[in-house]
């Protein structure tokens, strides 16, 4: 299977996901065309988490079936079988996805630098003097050129997450899963971290994964939100369909407590 | 050769008498542990300082120095104990010395922030400790008092040394007598090992019945 | 009895001949533990089954066993099985393999110490389980063994003076022999004593410095 | 409450009622039956001078040699006897009663005695030759005096254990008293071992009941009795079933081996 | 000294705090009178949570003096001259003073019914029957009732917030500190805890500091506002002076970078 413009670049298919007795997706389906910016809502527990987390193949599925830019993500094509992909396979899809956790997890024994040319090292084969000053231009981009030699546990919680935005960027991939990038930050902290995601939003062609629950941000940032409540989608739109007429109850309740709790949408 | 199994009975003699070195050690540990450790917390610094020369001294040196000394030294002294006495003293102290550490750092596993609700709660320092801090304190220390346990029955192999008439004693005694060797080894070693089965099976069983409440998934 | 200088003199050289084989014995003992100990460690990670469970097994028999009982089996009954082993090879054997299975403990915990999040970090980054080990997790949870690993070097130490019961000549065996053939134990033993207090004293220093430098495994 | 010093070691044990000895587990000088019971040729001996001065019975603890005599001196015992022969260092440190049970050396070789080892000072003179000896007894000595170096006398802590070597080939001769090697032999049951007895050249030892030196009246005591039971006949009739010649124990005396009084 | 209608509560008196070389409160002057309702607002590390953690005794104070109820909270009268404060007045004086805190700190060996009544038992000599009861009724004021037996780590955040809650006013005390009770829920759960305090605030004449983030529920709830930077007080007012009409140029900059990151006020 080749790619083509109109192909979505993520299908997802009615995967099914559960942790021992607990059932967290549920027969979930969607699809993300290329350069997509999606945005993920939904009360706690609802599972967002858990479909980035299965996307960045930090967790396996069920069942069902996910394909990435054309290529199946859990499985590969043999001689027209389906086997479960081998680790070289998962390998290979990887390349194409980055993820920006909720708590940053930079390596804490490499500075800010060698946390953003690691994996173009290793995994890229770069040149370090190319990789360098790739990230650095990366660095500058999210506003730390001058903390490149800082160690992680100097910075502040908004540096350290645009430190680790540098990081998923390097790898250049044509996916992005960011989850809840800045509900670990101070709210003071909050919007320096909200900008570079703006600029990385209008400025660049990747595809964007969101999960969050900053709703105005969510409403700036997305082509498209999708509500979730009990790992299924239960509604999904543009963001002023979502946010300003929600047709489901679900999604007017939750809605409803968020602007209780003081937020503006 | 002779059939070892007459001196099936002289084996079990040990067992019986390696099981009393190691509750009654455990028990003089565990109470000296708790002594210590709080000891070492205390705001007092003599009782800190006693607490602290206490445990260095007994972790410092080892459990042969301070057998040989108990059983050989002290008599020098005046005090006699007998080999049972010596090396539950002995195993005792070595252990309980190992076993405060725990008790310290058990303590300093409850957060910070516990203490604070005591304050905000009025509950003296004495209340705090009683209700709060040991009640989770003592979750933490018993997995690790299990191994402390572990670590004294197998010390009580070396009060064979001072002829106490212990498991491995015994095995020595039926190779003296009876000449076969793999027989008496083989059946201390089984021996040793069921009772550090039933050490670790019991606190596991404490372990949990103790976490119940404390997690919420299970409970 | 009183302290007898000379005698003292005349005995030193017979110590410090066991002192060397004291020291010997734990070297080689330690580092004998130290890699069957990551072995240990290793192999109960394995998500096979049959490779985990013999192991996890073996490790809690081996620890759940007095050392001086295993000492004996070494010796005295191996060679029943045609495995003849000169005594310090099988005190080493014996120190090493005990000591392995509180290694591989260590191991595990400096191993699970290092976040979960660093494993994901290290996929949603693309690197390979052996970069992950090299880059991230070894580097991170090496540290933090190193005090624990230390405190058991020092407590094989400690623990020397059983290679006495398999005939080795290390130093608590040596003081004894001069003793029971002079009749006098109170120098000897004195010395012994005084030998493994400088020697803990020194640890002690030793472990606090490793500790405050590397910090310490919870 | 502890008994005052001034009282009689005597009246101390019969208040008691035991007496405590060490004892080395060394058939046929000291022996543990499967019961646990105490006997061998010393204890027995011991167990019916006691009861003749009126102490009931003997609790014995097995003690390697070289801890006899700072155990006794400890107070862990009242008495030693347990083969314990008599040297004149020994004789300095403590009380002994006069003889009980005499020996002399032997050797136990492998089939042939391929070493041709007869006395202590072949085993010095043969570079190869590794020599097992109980740790603090007269074997051990005797060996060092003949030259034997440090390292080729190797302690071995049980009679039990010196065959197993000797069997695995970690040494090549092992040395107790004649009685004490032909014993293990029977029990070993092994042809490929054998005994060399007596070892040329090795003296005719005794021990005796071994006391505190604070304790000589106990000693004096004990001695009267055993003067009588070996008059009687008594004694004989205790030592010989083990082996061990009443007559040798009666020709020597405590003087003579002591090098002196005691 | 006596108690007077008119008298503050609590006097605040040229108070300093300094944790090492780092000087945190910096002559800090303030009163608060019976029964008012006063935020306390600010920029991350302007000493607000110092401050409650003093007037808690959680902190000691490295200069000036506290008065509560017209009694000194760190030192004691005696023939006219004043020491130091012994464990036994400390004591005396933590009766008067309740806490919530950012993360509950419930016990979590405790059921939330044990939680409420330790204290009461303990400190108060209530017998057991009698203080069980009353956190019954505590418990239904918050909406706990059916949630007595459980054990904390049974409950969301939300419940373990108004269980603390609870807990607190068990010891009935004059003077309620509240330090960010909310920024540790996820926002659905928001709101249940904000109404138990707003029913707290206009049911009660308890005194009642709170620090906050959530700037209209600070708007709300209090009759007055302190706004802290850098360990002293910049501004204060009616919460409307504060929130529409900010005199202060340093004021104006934090509203305006929390209504950037997309906080209703
Ligand atoms: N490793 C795991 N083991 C067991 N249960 C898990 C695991 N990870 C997640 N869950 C459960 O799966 C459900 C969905 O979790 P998930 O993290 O995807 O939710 P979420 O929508 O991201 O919620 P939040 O907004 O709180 O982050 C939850 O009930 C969670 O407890
Ligand atoms: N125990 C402590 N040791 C050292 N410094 C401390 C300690 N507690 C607080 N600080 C410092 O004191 C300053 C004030 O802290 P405080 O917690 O009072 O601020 P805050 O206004 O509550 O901030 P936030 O809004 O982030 O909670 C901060 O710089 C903080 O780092
Ligand atoms: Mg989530
Ligand atoms: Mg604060």
């Amino acid at each position: 299977m080749g790619t083509s413009a109109k192909q979505p670049i993520i299908e997802v298919d009615r995967v099914a996901k559960s942790f021992g007795p607990l059932t967290v997706l549920n027969d979930l389906s969607f699809a993300v065309a290329p350069g997509e910016k999606l945005a993920l809502i939904g009360p706690s527990g609802s599972g967002k988490t858990t479909i980035l987390r299965i996307l960045m193949t930090l967790e396996t599925i069920n069942g069902g079936h996910i394909r990435i830019d054309g290529e199946q993500l859990f499985h590969m094509e043999r001689d027209g079988r389906l086997l479960p992909a081998d680790e070289r396979h998962l390998h290979r899809m990887r390349s194409k996805i980055g993820m920006v956790f909720q708590l940053f997890n930079l390596f804490p024994h490499k500075c800010v630098l060698d946390n953003v040319t690691l994996a173009p090292i290793l995994t890229g084969r770069v040149p370090r003097a190319e990789a360098e000053r790739r990230a650095m231009e990366l660095l500058d981009m999210v506003g730390l050129a001058d903390k490149a030699r800082a160690m992680p546990a100097q910075l502040s919680g908004g540096q350290k997450q645009r430190a680790a935005i540098a990081r998923a960027l390097a790898l250049q991939p044509k996916i992005m899963l960011f989850d809840e990038v800045t509900s670990a930050l101070d709210p003071e902290l909050v919007e320096e971290v909200l900008n570079v995601m703006r600029r990385l939003a209008h400025e660049t062609d990747m595809t964007m994964l969101l999960v969050t629950h900053e709703m105005s941000f969510a409403h700036d940032f997305a082509d498209r939100v999708l509500f979730f409540d009990r790992g299924r989608i239960v509604e999904e739109g543009g963001p002023d369909d979502i946010f300003r007429n929600p047709r489901e109850e679900r999604t007017q309740a939750f809605l409803r407590k968020i602007i209780a709790a003081g937020q503006r949408i | 050769m002779i059939d070892w199994t007459g001196y099936l009975p002289l084996i079990l003699q040990g067992a019986w008498v390696t099981a009393q070195l190691t509750v009654y050690g455990c028990a003089l540990a565990f109470a000296v542990a708790f002594a210590a450790g709080l000891g070492r917390l205390s705001r007092h610094g003599i009782v800190r300082a006693l607490a602290s020369v206490y445990i260095e001294f007994f972790r410092g040196t080892s459990i042969f120095v301070q057998l040989f000394w108990v059983y050989f030294v002290l008599p020098l002294f005046g005090l006699t104990l007998t080999p049972l006495e010596a090396g539950v003293l002995a195993l005792g102290l070595n252990v309980g010395a190992y076993a405060a550490e725990v008790v310290r750092g058990a303590i300093l596993t409850v957060p910070k922030e516990q203490y604070e609700a005591c304050t905000a709660l009025n509950l003296t320092r004495r209340q705090s400790l009683r209700h709060i801090v040991l009640p989770q304190a003592f979750v933490v220390m018993l997995p690790t008092f299990g191994n402390n346990a572990i670590e004294l029955l197998k010390g009580t192999a070396v009060v064979s040394l001072i002829s106490l008439a212990d498991l491995t004693f015994q095995a020595q005694v039926v190779r003296a007598q009876t000449g076969s060797t793999a027989f008496p080894f083989l059946s201390i070693l089984l021996i040793y090992f069921l009772f550090a089965l039933l050490i670790s099976l019991a606190t596991r069983g404490l372990e949990r019945r103790l976490a119940r409440g404390l997690d919420g998934a299970r409970a | 009895m009183d302290w007898d200088w000379s005698f003292v003199w005349e005995i030193l050289p017979a110590l410090l001949q066991g002192v060397v084989i004291t020291i010997k014995a734990t070297i080689l003992g330690t580092a004998l533990a130290l890699v069957l100990g990551l072995v240990f460690a290793l192999l109960r990670r394995s998500r096979r089954r049959a490779v985990a469970v013999p192991v996890a097994s073996l490790v809690e028999f081996v620890r759940g066993t007095p050392l001086l009982v295993q000492l004996y089996f070494l010796f005295y009954v191996l060679p029943d099985l045609g495995i003849l082993l000169p005594p310090l090879g099988a005190g080493v054997i014996g120190f090493g393999v005990h000591y392995a299975t509180y290694m591989s403990e260590v191991y595990r915990a400096g191993i699970d110490n290092v976040a979960r999040g660093q494993w994901e970090a290290a996929k949603a980054c693309n690197l390979t389980t052996a970069q992950t080990w090299r880059h991230i997790i070894l580097p991170q949870a090496i540290p933090p063994m190193i005090p624990a690993l230390a405190n058991y070097f020092v407590a094989m130490f400690k623990e020397t003076p059983l290679l006495s019961a398999i005939t080795v000549l290390e130093l608590m065996n040596q003081a004894r022999s001069v003793a029971n053939f002079n009749y006098r134990y109170l120098e000897p033993m004195t010395l012994v004593g005084a030998f493994f207090l400088a020697i803990s004293l020194v640890s002690v220093a030793g472990l606090r410095m490793l500790e405050r430098r590397y910090g310490r495994l919870n | 409450p502890a008994p005052a010093r001034a009282q009689d070691a005597l009246a101390r044990l019969k208040e008691q009622g035991f007496c405590r000895i060490a004892i080395a587990n060394e058939p046929p000088f000291t022996a543990v039956n499967p019961d646990g019971k105490v006997s061998g040729a010393g204890p027995d001996v011991a167990r019916a001078v006691f009861k003749k001065l009126g102490v009931d019975d003997v609790v014995a603890s097995i003690s390697e040699y070289g801890a006899m005599i700072p155990g006794l001196q400890a107070r862990r015992f009242d008495a030693i006897t347990a083969g314990l022969f008599m040297k004149p260092e020994r004789c300095r440190a403590v009380a002994y009663s006069e003889p009980i049970l005499c020996d002399t050396e032997a050797f136990a070789v492998k089939k042939g005695n391929p070493d041709k080892l007869l006395s202590y000072e072949d085993v010095g003179k043969n570079p190869k030759a590794r020599i097992g000896v109980p740790g603090g007894g007269v074997e051990e000595k005797l060996s060092l005096a003949a030259g034997v170096p440090r390292d080729r006398a190797i302690v071995v802590p049980d009679g039990q254990s010196g065959i197993k070597m000797l069997q695995d080939g970690r040494i090549d001769v092992y040395t107790l008293p004649v009685l004490s090697i032909s014993d293990l032999l029977k029990k070993a049951n092994d042809p490929s071992i054998e005994m060399v007895a007596p070892v040329q050249g090795a003296p005719i030892s005794c021990d005796g009941a071994a006391f505190r030196k604070q304790d000589a009246s106990l000693r004096d005591a004990f001695d009267k009795v055993l003067a009588e039971m070996k008059q009687s006949g008594e004694f004989a009739k205790i030592v010989e079933p083990y082996g061990f010649s009443a007559a040798a124990a009666m020709q020597t005396s405590r003087e003579k081996l002591c090098g002196g009084p005691n």
